[in-house]
């Protein structure tokens, strides 16, 4: 799941994605957009799998925001941790985007991966900074 | 002597008694072997004979304290007709126990704390005597085992061998039953309490009492004795 | 006659509002920014969130202002503010192992698969004032900020699962140091939120109280339970803090879909088992577990020693026995400070009834004990009994 | 913009599967007269103890049509029944009354209206504490298993001690109650005074506990018999030549109040007054008293 | 006061003001309300083939029914499966859960014939007696004058009620639901035209001696 | 055979379990392997198979060491605790009485027949007792509970048990933490006879008082047995107590009971290698 499209996509600045939205979406002919439902700040309750027995509990509720839309007719689905209605929206055009064929799909492709290399570097930077905090116990 | 024609009242027969000592490496001792014999209504049965031959032991056997090894003892019952004392539920014993076989031992188990009087009317108390009634026999059988009347609401623990003995026996003839067990009835009594002794078995035939002794005292019981057994 | 003083409470209470507003604000100092309380109140914030049992950074610094600070009243607003929200639906179960750590120990082992690494924390941290903060400049912000670039530079990983670990206690598990116990409830966990909360309760209706309880209270139970009052003998397996990636499932392909990370805090808690019910049993270590929203250690630890604690009671029958924090039901029906505040709150609220009430009884008792006083030698209980 | 940035609540504050939750076990409790039946218990923006419970209730069954009122203390003005019915107010829009006869649904802490409430009104009581078996028996786990078997002979030696040791039933509010000859009920946090007018009562009763998380009803027409003996009957609060200082009502609840009239040197001295400010007001304008008499 | 909330939704509307209304009958059983207009929900009249369907019965119990509880179909005298049309037509507009009728919170009964089944629903334990399950029964005609007479809380002295297609042997099935209360079913009754009356398990149901 | 005394108790394969039970249990518990608990399932089989019939007027004596399931037997009679298989049926010993099985009753029958039916006295006064209440208020209990709403007359009534049970009537409102063990015994007892019960259990009622305060209980327990014909189940481990009260007695060890009898069969042939043993170690 860290690797997929939407763990890439949920995961990558906000306005970045917003504008691979709205860039592919000029990628295809006469895009109508169709809300369902949407953008509406919502929740999810957060069930974790602890790592005891296994119990499957209720960790307490994410505030999310939820668009729900046709694009083409095609279902598009986004979600997105806190109040953010454009990403929401954004991520919803995309999930419709990805079940229709059309030269957007390689510029998606190729975008995402630009995402992933960045969020990878992002994500490394992050480690080399805890892991100068490493005890060393070897040297004892 | 024995009438054949009679109905017996109770029947011995073939019985062995046996104990197994789990503590002692399961050892297994036997009083009584392959012992029969038949008693009357009305008689005085005396089984006499050295002590550790199993007197004791029979009559124990009859009373159900111990359970017999094989054998029978048919006993004739007034309320629960001819049955086999060795086999019988454990509540029609009790009943019987209550009801017909009195049982008396050569010692007075009484607790210390419960008067003489007590003690002897207990029997009546439980056939449903009232109490006025009770207390009023319990009184005059006292009197008649030569237990002075000061001792009479003290507990008898604190009496002579020869007081306890005669209380003992007097609370088992006082309920009149209709088959009594009297184990070594004499021993340790004076010449005067044998007396009294033989006076109690004696009334109590005449009540239609049936008495079943056992004793090495064949002295002074041969005589009121009407089929003895020696073992 | 103006007695009637207590009507006409609406101007009242409005009144009393902005006299709330007027004492945050009339020292002319600048209002504070919702992103400042979120960026450098994280603790605070993380308190809000996990009390609040709502994850919404921005809104829980929100909270927090309208609060002025106070930590319950925060969480509160955030709770009152969940009830009027649709909830969608639950997320797929999000394991621990998955965590992203920024920091990563464990007390049981000196050397664990991965090592232990410090991350953000001040538990070596001298405790002492830093007037340096007192007149923080841009400068020194610059200042940090390049530290930490230099920092970064100097460890350098390219480790594609860069802060991704293995969890300690499944070493344990692996060299039966520990049971694996599987849960035998349902699927379906239990909601504290849509369904009262009945005793006996199952396990994961207990995690979810605790990890929405108050942290003072957990921190209180779990250190009455090691202290004393308890059979608990704790070490910490192993405390993991960082980013948490969650899922939900797509509603028409049914295909997970991530929708981002939040930060959170986990940690295992093996303690000893001294007193078991049937002691022919194995021997074996009892453990526990604590989650908490944001960076909450020493309630998530609490939560982890409390879990233990309560697992064992139950399992051996002897709840409550070993002291206080053994008694599931008390535990859970007192440790939730929105629940506990709201409720010794009210006690501000008008009882004028009930006191007057109350107020009668007392006289009545007064006459009583007065009636029995004329007659000292005579005990309350001969008393009683004439009366009869 | 969000659907929600703006505010908008749903109508009763509560959303509907909330409310329906709610309306399920009321249905409960109204056919288990006096039983505590457990229910999810949302968070409200009042705190717990401030009368989530009762608020509760009535934003589940609440009505565009309705017409409300909400005392606290028999008042209509207490601070907290006009947070309350703020709150109510602003998320319904119903019209409210102060006056007992003109409400449908009556949202009260602490007493029930002096006036008799007629078949077609409600009254939900906010309640704090649920269980009178608390006092014998802590442990909800145990106390739920008692009143399954109503094994009440616990708190019926409680009574027979009250009266033993304080030479009567020394319980004022809270006064446990059987109802419909099953279930003991806490009538918490009413003054003995109103225990009666459950007995029977022409209108429905619902009680709801948020902080406790449960909901109990008493409907119309049910026996609510408070536990009393033979020889030590229960008692009101009622004294002889009580009168209300107001009103001059001689048969209604009271409470005290400390007056002095302003810039005189009169030391003050207590009074008495009806804790249903409204229905002092209604008597008071029925004699002919007026605002400005006042 | 400034006001702040969103006006309800038709459906919305329609639950409360039913609930109400079903508050209203189960706190005096024997008194009849009728049930508001439940056109907007277009309930097809053959959901269940060879039964009409009452949609003032259905509509009044899906008005209670959400995720968070179950509810299970019943006509003819047998209990509807789970996934026959007709429940699925129930699920898509409730999101009822799916359960078996043992562990339904509540059912619904297309006809008196079905009353049989009460004794297969839930009645609760002693502990937790509102573990139980609800019955909503369409019937013909409801009276509020016929052979039977109820009594107990809710009723000031006994109230009369006629139903017009039950036979002896149905009622009986209502009868014994709640032979061990606290245990039992609580039991709604709806007829043709809507009339709706409430019998929860606190009250006693007798033949009226008049009749 | 005729058998006139009626019974009030006939117990047929109780069985208490705790756990699940394997393939194994059956081979490894039991008085010939000495433990109650399956060294393969944890499970502890607490009274395996227990049967016995109670008649009117009749006391049973239940004896064995701790452990032996007798406290179990008695907890299972008592209602508090359910039995894992079995039958208990009750009868009242009269006439045109009808039986009925206390196993399958529900919570709520079962608690007010346990009011009505059965008196308990427990080893430890705590558990039958409430020290927070008064003397009074304690015997008043199951009175209470049985509708009695008038307290002149409650009292009348707890001061007439007190004086049958020999207890200082006018000690009526004291606090029972100022009352000794065999007065508390006392008051455990006038509250058992409180509601005129059916059955009588006695949980090793004196283990814990000194001799002579065991003494006079026993003396008071057998003067109740006498003069109200009262059905009791005595368990205890003491000989003694069960010789003096009892006059038929079961042997348990291990959750089974090994042996039943007469008691001076018991007591002067037992049978059972353990009962023996028991016999010998008595004082």
């Amino acid at each position: 799941m860290r690797d997929s499209v939407t763990g890439i996509l949920s995961r990558s600045p906000s306005t970045t994605v917003c504008a691979l939205a709205a860039h592919a979406l000029t990628m295809i002919s006469d895009p109508s957009v169709v809300v369902l439902s949407g953008p509406k700040v919502a929740m999810v309750q957060l069930r974790i799998q602890e790592s005891v027995a296994d119990t499957v509990f209720n960790g307490g509720e994410v505030l999310v925001t939820e668009t729900r839309l046709e694009l083409n007719g095609v279902f598009g689905f986004g979600m997105v941790i806190g109040d953010q209605p454009e990403y929401a929206t954004a991520l919803a055009v995309l999930d419709a985007l990805g079940r229709i064929d059309g030269p957007h799909r390689a510029y998606m492709t190729d975008a995402v991966a630009d995402l992933a290399r960045a969020l990878t570097t992002k994500h490394q930077s992050e480690f080399a900074a805890s892991n100068s905090t490493k005890v060393a116990f070897d040297t004892f | 002597m024995v009438t054949s024609m009679t109905t017996p009242i109770v029947e011995v027969r073939d019985l062995n008694k046996s104990f197994v000592l789990h503590l002692i490496d399961g050892r297994t001792i036997s009083p009584v072997q392959s012992m029969s014999f038949t008693v009357f209504p009305g008689q005085h049965f005396l089984i006499w004979g050295r002590s550790g031959v199993g007197k004791t032991s029979v009559l124990k056997c009859i009373y159900r304290t111990y359970i017999s090894t094989s054998g029978s003892i048919l006993y004739h019952s007034a309320h629960h007709g001819v049955i086999d004392m060795t086999t019988i539920p454990e509540r029609v014993v009790l009943q019987l126990r209550e009801q017909e076989i009195g049982y008396c031992s050569q010692f007075l188990k009484v607790l210390p704390r419960v008067s003489a009087l007590d003690i002897m009317t207990e029997p009546l108390r439980r056939m449903g005597m009232d109490k006025e009634q009770a207390r009023e026999q319990g009184s005059a059988w006292l009197t008649r085992l030569r237990i002075a009347p000061h001792l009479w609401q003290a507990s008898p623990v604190t009496f002579s061998g020869g007081e306890q003995q005669r209380i003992n026996l007097g609370r088992a003839f006082i309920g009149k039953p209709r088959l009594l067990l009297l184990d070594e009835p004499t021993a340790s009594l004076d010449s005067g309490s044998k007396q009294i002794v033989l006076d109690l078995i004696h009334d109590a035939k005449a009540h239609g009492t049936t008495v079943v002794t056992v004793s090495h005292d064949i002295d002074t019981l041969s005589t009121l004795a009407d089929q003895q057994l020696a073992l | 006659m103006g007695y009637i003083a207590a009507r006409g409470g609406t101007q009242a209470i409005l009144n009393a509002e902005l006299l709330v507003e007027y004492m945050r604000l009339h020292a002319a100092s600048d209002p504070i920014g919702i992103d400042q309380i979120r960026d450098q109140m994280r603790a605070a914030v993380g308190r809000a969130m996990n009390e609040g049992a709502l994850y919404a950074p921005n809104l829980a610094a929100l909270a927090l202002k309208q609060s002025e600070g106070d930590s319950i009243d925060a969480s509160f607003l955030l709770r009152a503010y969940r009830s009027t929200l649709q909830r969608v639906m639950p997320t797929i179960p999000a394991r621990g192992v998955d965590i992203r750590c920024q920091r990563r120990i464990s007390a049981s082992f000196k050397d664990i698969p991965g090592g232990q690494m410090l991350g953000p924390s001040t538990d070596y941290q001298i405790r002492m004032l830093n007037t340096l903060l007192m007149h923080e400049s841009t400068a020194d912000v610059q200042r940090i900020l390049k530290e930490y670039d230099a920092l970064i530079a100097q460890h350098a990983d390219t480790d594609e699962r860069a802060g991704y670990f293995p969890k300690v206690v499944d070493y344990m598990r692996a060299e039966q140091m520990v049971p694996f116990v599987r849960d035998d409830e349902g699927a379906e966990p239990f909601d504290i939120t849509r369904t009262a909360l009945t005793f006996p309760c199952s396990r994961s209706a207990r995690l979810q109280s605790l990890a929405q309880a108050d942290t003072g209270c957990l921190l209180t139970y779990a250190y009455s339970s090691v202290r004393g009052y308890g059979d608990a003998h704790p070490t910490l397996a192993e405390l993991r803090f960082g980013a948490l990636a969650i899922a939900v499932t797509h509603p028409l392909t049914g295909e997970p879909v991530c929708i981002g990370e939040i930060v959170v805090t986990e940690c295992e808690i093996v303690s000893k088992a001294h007193s078991v019910a049937h002691n022919q049993e194995r021997p074996y270590f009892q453990l526990g577990y604590g989650f908490t929203f944001g960076h909450s250690e020493v309630k998530a630890m609490s939560m982890g020693i409390l879990d233990s604690v309560l697992s064992q009671a139950k399992r051996n029958g002897l709840s409550g026995e070993s002291g206080p924090a053994a008694n599931e039901e008390f535990v859970l029906l007192h440790s939730d400070g929105i629940e506990a505040s709201g409720f010794t709150a009210h006690y501000k609220l008008p009882h004028y009834v009930t006191f007057e009430a109350d107020l009668k009884v007392l006289e009545r008792a007064v006459d009583h004990v007065e009636s029995d006083a004329l007659n000292p030698h005579a005990a309350h209980a001969t008393t009683a009994k004439e009366r009869l | 913009m969000t659907e929600q940035h703006t505010n908008i609540y749903n109508f009763g504050f509560i959303d509907e599967d909330s409310k329906r939750e709610v309306r399920r076990q009321l249905l409960k409790a109204v056919a288990l007269p006096g039983h505590q039946v457990p229910f999810a218990s949302r968070d409200l923006p009042i705190g717990r103890g401030w009368g989530t419970g009762g608020l509760q209730i009535t934003m589940a069954i609440i009505a565009a049509s309705d017409t409300l009122k909400v005392i606290d203390q028999g008042d209509d003005e207490s601070v907290n029944a006009v947070n309350l019915r703020r709150l109510l107010t602003r998320t319904t829009g119903v019209s409210t009354t102060v006056d007992t006869q003109a409400a449908t649904i009556i949202q009260t802490r602490h007493r029930i209206p002096e006036e008799q409430m007629r078949e077609d009104q409600i009254l939900v009581l906010q309640v704090p504490m649920v269980d009178p078996l608390r006092w014998v028996e802590p442990n909800l786990e145990r106390a739920t298993v008692m009143h399954g078997e109503a094994d009440y002979g616990r708190m019926w030696v409680y009574m027979y001690e009250s009266v033993i040791k304080a030479g009567d039933i020394r319980i004022a509010t809270q006064y446990p109650v059987i109802v419909a000859g099953r279930y003991m009920m806490d009538t918490t946090p009413i003054p003995r005074w109103d225990v009666l007018r459950l007995h029977n009562a022409d209108h429905l009763s619902l009680f709801g506990a948020g902080r406790e998380k449960r909901v109990y009803a008493v409907p119309p027409y049910t026996t609510v018999e408070p536990l009393e003996f033979e020889d030590f009957r229960f008692k009101t609060e009622y004294a002889e030549g009580q009168r209300c200082h107001r009103c001059g009502a001689t048969n209604t609840f009271l409470t005290g109040h400390f007056v002095k009239s302003p810039g005189t040197d009169e030391p003050g001295h207590w009074v008495t007054s009806c804790s249903d400010a409204s229905y002092c007001d209604k008597q008071m304008v029925a004699q002919g008293w007026t605002e400005a008499q006042e | 006061m400034n006001t702040a909330f969103r006006a309800p939704t038709a459906y919305e509307e329609f639950c409360t003001t039913a609930y109400r209304l079903l508050l209203e009958c189960l706190s005096r059983p024997g008194t009849i309300v009728q049930l508001p207009s439940v056109e907007f929900l277009a309930v097809p009249t053959d959901l269940i083939a060879g039964s009409t369907t009452n949609p003032f019965c259905l509509a009044a119990c899906m008005s209670l029914v959400d995720q968070e509880s179950s509810m299970v179909l019943a006509a003819a005298g047998g209990w509807v499966a789970e996934h026959h049309p007709a429940a699925a037509w129930v699920h898509l507009r409730t999101n009822a859960r799916r359960s078996a009728a043992s562990d339904s919170a509540f059912a619904c009964l297309w006809d008196v014939a079905s009353l049989a089944l009460l004794p297969s629903l839930s009645h609760g334990s002693l502990t937790f007696p509102e573990r139980s399950a609800t019955a909503f029964c369409a019937v013909d005609v409801l009276s509020e004058s016929g052979t039977w007479e109820l009594s107990g809380p809710g009723i000031q002295t006994t109230t009369a009620l006629g139903i017009s297609n039950v036979t002896s042997e149905q009622m009986g099935y209502i009868q014994a639901s709640r032979s061990s209360f606290p245990l039992g079913v609580d039991v709604f009754l709806v007829d043709a035209t809507g009339k709706c009356v409430g019998l929860p398990r606190s009250t006693r149901i007798v033949r009226s001696r008049t009749s | 055979m005729t058998d006139v005394a009626s019974w009030v108790l006939n117990v047929t394969g109780l069985t208490k379990r705790y756990g699940l039970g394997c393939p194994r249990c059956a081979e490894s518990t039991g008085p010939d392997h000495g433990s109650s608990q399956c060294p393969f399932c944890q499970t502890v089989h607490a009274c395996v198979n227990a049967g016995f019939t109670l008649y009117q007027g009749e006391v049973l004596g239940i004896v064995g060491e701790s452990g032996s399931g007798k406290s179990t037997l008695m907890q299972l009679i008592n209602l508090t605790i359910n039995p894992t298989a079995g039958e208990i049926w009750y009868r009242e010993p009269t006439q045109d009485s009808t039986a009925m099985n206390l196993v399958t009753m529900d919570g709520f029958t079962r608690r007010h027949f346990r009011n009505d039916r059965l008196g308990i006295v427990h080893q430890r006064p705590e558990l039958g007792l409430n020290m927070r209440f008064s003397v009074g208020g304690n015997v008043a209990e199951k009175l209470l509970l049985a509708n009695w709403r008038h307290i002149g007359r409650i009292r009348e009534r707890i001061t007439e048990l007190m004086i049958q049970t020999e207890l200082p009537p006018e000690r009526i409102d004291d606090d029972p933490n100022t009352f000794s063990g065999g007065m508390l015994q006392r008051v455990q007892i006038a509250k058992a006879l409180s509601s005129n019960p059916g059955l009588l259990l006695l949980d090793e009622v004196t283990s814990g008082l000194d001799l002579s305060v065991q003494a006079r209980v026993l003396d008071l327990i057998r003067r109740i047995q006498w003069e109200q014909k009262m059905t009791m189940l005595l368990v205890s481990h003491d000989l003694g107590v069960i010789k003096q009260l009892a006059r038929r007695t079961i042997v348990m060890k291990n959750g089974f009971i090994v042996e039943s009898g007469l008691t001076d069969q018991i007591l002067e042939d037992p049978q059972h290698p353990y009962t023996q043993l028991l016999v010998s170690s008595a004082l």
